[in-house]
């Protein structure tokens, strides 16, 4: 977040003292995008959620392996001092990008980092260790778990999209944690499997990188979407239009999604016949997510949508969500992408579909979930003051950064100033830059609501939002062993609000049959 | 938008325009199609009172489905139609191989462009080779196939005026052309990260006329007239 | 559970199998000409692996959901392989 | 992994699968992608390659394939740990894990007899592709040989307290498959580091 600064090249730096060096800007590239992705979008998306909702949503006392669970957080935790460890060794962390291509991760001189890089590599071994644990409890828990009625097709979306997020982590992650091994004994036994003078081949590191690149976007995706399913459902008051349907949309996407990974290739040196097959895939896989986000609208359509703050993070979400989906395809073109490969135009868009979901997402769920979480209900007026100023302030930073791209300014680039092309668009970096920091600044409601809610919030009761999944039928915040009497059975499908020749507005999946009217 | 892209002076660069444009339209229209209808649904769906019952529709008749699946499989039409449409240019760009006027070999180096001439035998590896750091001439309206090397890390080679990128591998020799329609002066920036020097790594391209490009050549190489 | 173990052949059968297949390979790899060892070679790694998970795996007696554990990410590895070969074949640079 | 303080077992919809058996066969579907992903770099590299006979030659046939009996032979050894267990022989269960994990050491033992013969040559996984490859692939898989001996003799601890056999010895399945899967790898790497 501090490394947007750089918009305004060589000047001091407010709080920090003096203008940051390349060398320390490429450094805080990679860590941005490395802690973001690595150490924010997947503990916050699929950790936290998933060891939270699932036992409740499927009506559980606990996870499948609790130790095992146990294991990961842990595993988690080290994993993240290792990586903030390498701030502070000699030559400092790594600088490669959160990608990290060899040659210049491969060896020492290219990049002048030491430890720094071994210690990222470390890191994301261990996160990844950690999310395998924490994926096989999220795959056994809620195949094995259920409570009685609870068959698999009467599970919450959201459930099935951390279930899809762990099968897709789970089968892409192989290759890359091959390509780590590999990497680390080029950078510390000298071997080359990444370097052509041993006869390696620097292709092959992008080639395992993407095979997991690609569906670990769709991990981060995917739970944060389920979260929006059931917040726009709940307060649509409506059914999931196409329940059934949006599951088999997300396995083709997730199916798809092992085939495109090249995407991230086209001018790379692939060989360019092989653009094509991975331009069309790419593109193929908007049906699927046209899918689900026509069934989303489809659902709020004719329903009685209640305004609260979730609801507002969820359909902003959406929205932002649409134009980083739309965005991708540019990237997915093929000749286009030699154009806009590498430029503001890629940072846009990732940022469109990795903010929507895992900050708009993100703060969607924590203010639908809080209440049970906390067992206080969050402040509506500043949450909504929160979701205004932050869609707002992202949409001037990252809209005007698609013009960016599309002025062929470059990422990754410490100083825009050195190019007498980029440095026509030095007025719309520094406006970025101001408007990121206004991004910032309109966080803090959020953080005195979030902590000052926990004391001084409005006491929840079961189920503050009339909603109908399982983890509303137990006291806020849940008891150890998550229910304080049996477990409720199970009776319906999820979301069933407003039913035909039913009086009462919406039926909680617990509720027997007979004993509604 | 495309007031943003910097002038095209390059025989395909206006074909990756064009299709820049037609996704810009298609997706445009989706984009604002589903914007609006969500901002409707907020408006006209407000819950008004307390007691406002919403409709039951779970999408799971034909019939329902189908406002769904009609916009989907236009979704699958005009995919295929950016698709194909694509598929020729990229072909153009990087598949196709004209016949060169000039050939140069680029080499990346941390952080620099060497430019190798052949020279007038038009042979690499002997004597009148001519290797000039991060400046390369070029005649206008003639096809120059640039073969990029790299030595140590991952550059790419960019021109950003001539829609043409290129990854630069060490342990590769890759192939790209370009036929520059307008004479001038521009950038060849380095748009991979390369280590700490990667910000300022540039070139320019000279795109001489005809007769200056001579002139050019005959000041590199006077012995050959 | 134990149902499958009680028919098919017993674990010392499946040992035998697998020495005597290790033993071949060894014998076929130092005798066969150039590409014929490789392929034979293969061949018998595979039918090792495959008695070893079918009988000693239980894949023999489990469900296809646990096949599919293993059959889907073999086939992935499979996609890996195809999409990687034009690149480090280096076919066309 | 039954937690909660109810009175009453929760009643749970019936599942096709055992919890722990999923959980590693999950486990192994994740591990094929890793030597998968390996594998298939070694082998398209290979191919690449100017072909490695040479270095091939410097490994001993002989000890490769006294370690690819060494580890089907522990395969056995292991499904009789499992068929001990189903019998409830608490003292087979005994011996066969006792030589499963002997016979894991011994595997590990000739391995490192390699490795310092490979050392006292100069053969450092710098040499080359072909013995960055070959360290790569057997160290990777030697360190699940390692934790394999550790699952195992964890196992076999906890199953000889008093009372742990009617606990624990189920997990003899789970430790039965990792086990077999890290032989399937081998019988793969055999031909390929050695033979081929
Ligand atoms: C949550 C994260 C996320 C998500 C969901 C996506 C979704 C998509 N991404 Fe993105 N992407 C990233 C995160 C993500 N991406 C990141 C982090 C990078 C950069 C990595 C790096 O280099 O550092 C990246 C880079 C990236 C590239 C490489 C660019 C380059 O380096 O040159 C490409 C290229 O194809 C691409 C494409 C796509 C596509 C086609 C989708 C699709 O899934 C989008 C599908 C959705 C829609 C299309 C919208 C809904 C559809 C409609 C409203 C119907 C109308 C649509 C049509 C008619 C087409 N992405
Ligand atoms: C989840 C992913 C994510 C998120 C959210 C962000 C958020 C932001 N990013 Fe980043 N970014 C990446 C992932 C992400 N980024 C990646 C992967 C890269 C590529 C790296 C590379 O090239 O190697 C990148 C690169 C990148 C660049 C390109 C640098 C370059 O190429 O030279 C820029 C430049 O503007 C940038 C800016 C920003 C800004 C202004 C935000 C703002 O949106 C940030 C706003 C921040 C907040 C609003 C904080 C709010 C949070 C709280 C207040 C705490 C809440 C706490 C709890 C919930 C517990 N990012
Ligand atoms: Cu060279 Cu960046
Ligand atoms: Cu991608």
């Amino acid at each position: 977040m501090i490394r947007w600064q750089l918009a305004y090249p060589e000047t001091e730096i407010p709080l920090f003292g003096r203008p940051i060096g390349p060398d320390e800007y490429n450094a805080f590239v990679t860590m941005h995008g490395t802690i973001m992705v690595f150490f924010v979008a997947m503990p916050l998306l699929v950790a936290a959620m998933g060891n939270f909702l699932i036992p409740l949503m499927i009506g559980a006392r606990d996870m499948a392996f609790p130790r095992l669970n146990m294991m990961s957080v842990w595993v988690l935790a080290v994993a993240s001092l290792v990586l903030l460890a390498s701030f502070f060794v000699e030559a400092g962390p790594a600088a490669a990008g959160w990608t990290g291509y060899p040659p210049l991760s491969a060896r020492i001189e290219y990049t002048g980092v030491e430890y720094g890089l071994d210690l990222w590599i470390l890191a994301l071994a261990l996160e990844f260790a950690s999310f395998l644990m924490g994926g096989i409890n999220f795959l056994v828990t809620p195949i094995n778990l259920r409570t009685r009625g609870m068959s698999l097709f009467r599970l919450p979306l959201i459930v099935w999209m951390i279930m899809g997020a762990s099968i897709l982590f789970l089968l892409s992650v192989g290759p890359l944690i091959a390509g780590a091994v590999f990497l680390l004994l080029d950078r510390n036994l000298g071997t080359s499997f990444f370097l052509a003078e041993g006869g390696g081949d620097p292709l092959l590191w992008q080639h395992l990188f993407w095979f997991f690149g690609h569906p670990e976007v769709y991990v981060i995706l995917l739970p944060a979407a389920g979260a929006m399913m059931e917040i726009i459902s709940t307060f649509s008051r409506k059914t999931i239009f196409g329940y059934k349907s949006i599951i088999y949309a997300v396995m083709i996407a997730g199916v798809l999604s092992f085939l495109v990974w090249a995407h991230h290739q086209f001018i790379s040196g692939l060989d360019p016949r092989l653009a094509m097959p991975f331009s069309i895939t790419t593109i193929l896989i908007s049906v699927p997510f046209a899918f689900i986000i026509f069934s989303m609208l489809a659902t709020m359509w004719g329903g009685s949508i209640w305004l609260t703050t979730p609801m507002w993070f969820a359909v902003g979400g959406l929205s932002v969500f649409i134009f980083g989906g739309v965005t991708g395809i540019f990237n997915g073109s093929a000749p286009v992408d030699i154009y806009i490969h590498d430029t503001y135009f890629v940072v846009a868009h990732f940022h469109s579909t990795l903010f929507s979901t895992v900050f708009l997402g993100g703060f969607a769920a924590l203010y639908y979930w809080y209440p049970k979480m906390f067992g206080r209900m969050m402040n509506e007026f500043w949450g909504k003051v929160h979701f205004w100023g932050t869609y707002i302030f992202f949409l001037l930073v990252f809209v005007p950064m698609h013009l960016l791209g599309v002025g062929g300014m470059m990422r990754r680039i410490a100083d825009p100033s050195k190019y007498e092309f980029v440095k026509e668009l030095l007025p719309m970096n520094e406006f970025i830059t101001v408007a990121a920091i206004g991004l910032l600044l309109i966080q803090a409601p959020f953080v005195f609501n979030f902590l000052g809610s926990m004391f001084v919030g409005k006491k929840a009761s079961e189920n503050p939002w009339d909603a109908t999944t399982l983890e509303w039928t137990t006291p806020s915040p849940p008891p150890h062993g998550n229910w304080p009497g049996a477990i409720p059975a199970v009776h319906r499908p999820p979301y069933e609000y407003a039913v035909p020749g039913v009086s009462e507005e919406w039926l909680p999946q617990s509720r027997p049959e007979g004993a509604a009217s | 938008m495309f007031a943003w892209l910097p002038e095209n002076v390059s025989t395909y660069g206006g074909d990756i325009d064009a299709i820049f444009k037609l996704i810009y339209y298609v997706v445009g229209v989706w984009f604002v199609a589903t914007q609006v209808f969500l901002v409707y649904c907020l408006i006209r769906f407000r819950r008004r009172s307390g007691n406002q019952r919403s409709k039951y529709l779970p999408g799971n008749t034909a019939s329902q489905a189908a406002w769904v699946l009609i916009p989907c499989a236009l979704v699958l039409v005009l995919d295929l139609w950016i698709d194909f449409r694509g598929a020729d240019v990229w072909a153009k760009v990087k598949l196709s191989r004209p016949t060169p006027n000039l050939i140069v070999r680029v080499t990346g180096k941390q952080f620099n462009w060497i430019v190798t001439y052949p020279g007038p035998d038009g042979k690499f590896g002997t004597a009148d080779d001519k290797k000039i750091d991060n400046d390369l001439h070029v005649p206008v309206n003639q096809v120059v196939r640039v073969l990029l090397t790299g030595e140590d890390v991952i550059h790419s080679f960019y021109l950003p005026h001539l829609r043409l990128k290129q990854d630069v591998v060490p342990g590769r020799e890759i192939p790209a052309w370009f036929e520059a329609t307008k004479t001038g002066k521009y950038e060849i920036p380095c748009a991979e990260l390369c280590g700490f020097g990667h910000s300022g790594m540039k070139g320019f391209l000279y795109v001489h006329s005809e007769a200056d490009f001579k002139a050019w050549v005959r000041t590199q190489w006077p012995s050959a007239g | 559970m134990a149902a499958g173990e009680a028919h098919g052949p017993s674990n010392v059968i499946i040992w035998v199998y697998l020495v005597v297949l290790a033993i071949l390979s060894v014998f076929v790899s130092s005798v066969f000409p150039a590409p014929a060892d490789t392929i034979a070679v293969f061949a018998l790694a595979i039918a090792k692996a495959v008695l070893v998970l079918l009988y000693f795996m239980h894949l023999r007696v489990e469900k296809i959901f646990i096949h599919s554990l293993f059959f889907i990410p073999l086939l992935l590895v499979v996609v890996l392989y195809v999409g990687l070969m034009p690149d480090i074949m280096r076919s066309m640079y | 992994m039954n937690a909660g303080s109810a009175s009453t077992p929760d009643a749970v919809e019936p599942s096709p699968v055992p919890a722990a058996k999923l959980g590693i066969w999950w486990f192994l579907a994740s591990e094929v992608m890793v030597f998968g992903g390996a594998l298939v770099s070694f082998i398209l590299l290979r191919l690449v390659g100017p072909g490695w006979s040479e270095d091939l030659a410097h490994n001993s046939v002989a000890l490769g394939s006294i370690n690819t009996l060494i580890l089907i032979t522990s395969s056995f050894t292991i499904v009789e740990v499992l068929s001990a267990q189903k019998r409830g022989d608490e003292k087979k269960f005994r011996s066969f894990m006792g030589i499963t994990i002997v016979l894991g050491l011994l595997f590990l033992v000739i391995k490192g007899v390699e490795y310092s013969a490979h050392f006292s040559e100069g053969l450092f996984p710098d040499k080359g592709l072909f013995w960055a490859f070959y360290f790569g692939l057997t160290g990777l898989h030697a360190l699940h040989v390692l934790a394999g001996i550790v699952a195992n003799a964890s196992l076999l601890v906890v199953v000889s307290r008093p009372g742990g056999f009617a606990r624990y010895s189920h997990r003899a399945e789970m430790n039965g498959l990792y086990w077999h899967f890290v032989d399937v790898v081998w019988i793969f790497l055999f031909p390929l580091l050695y033979l081929g």
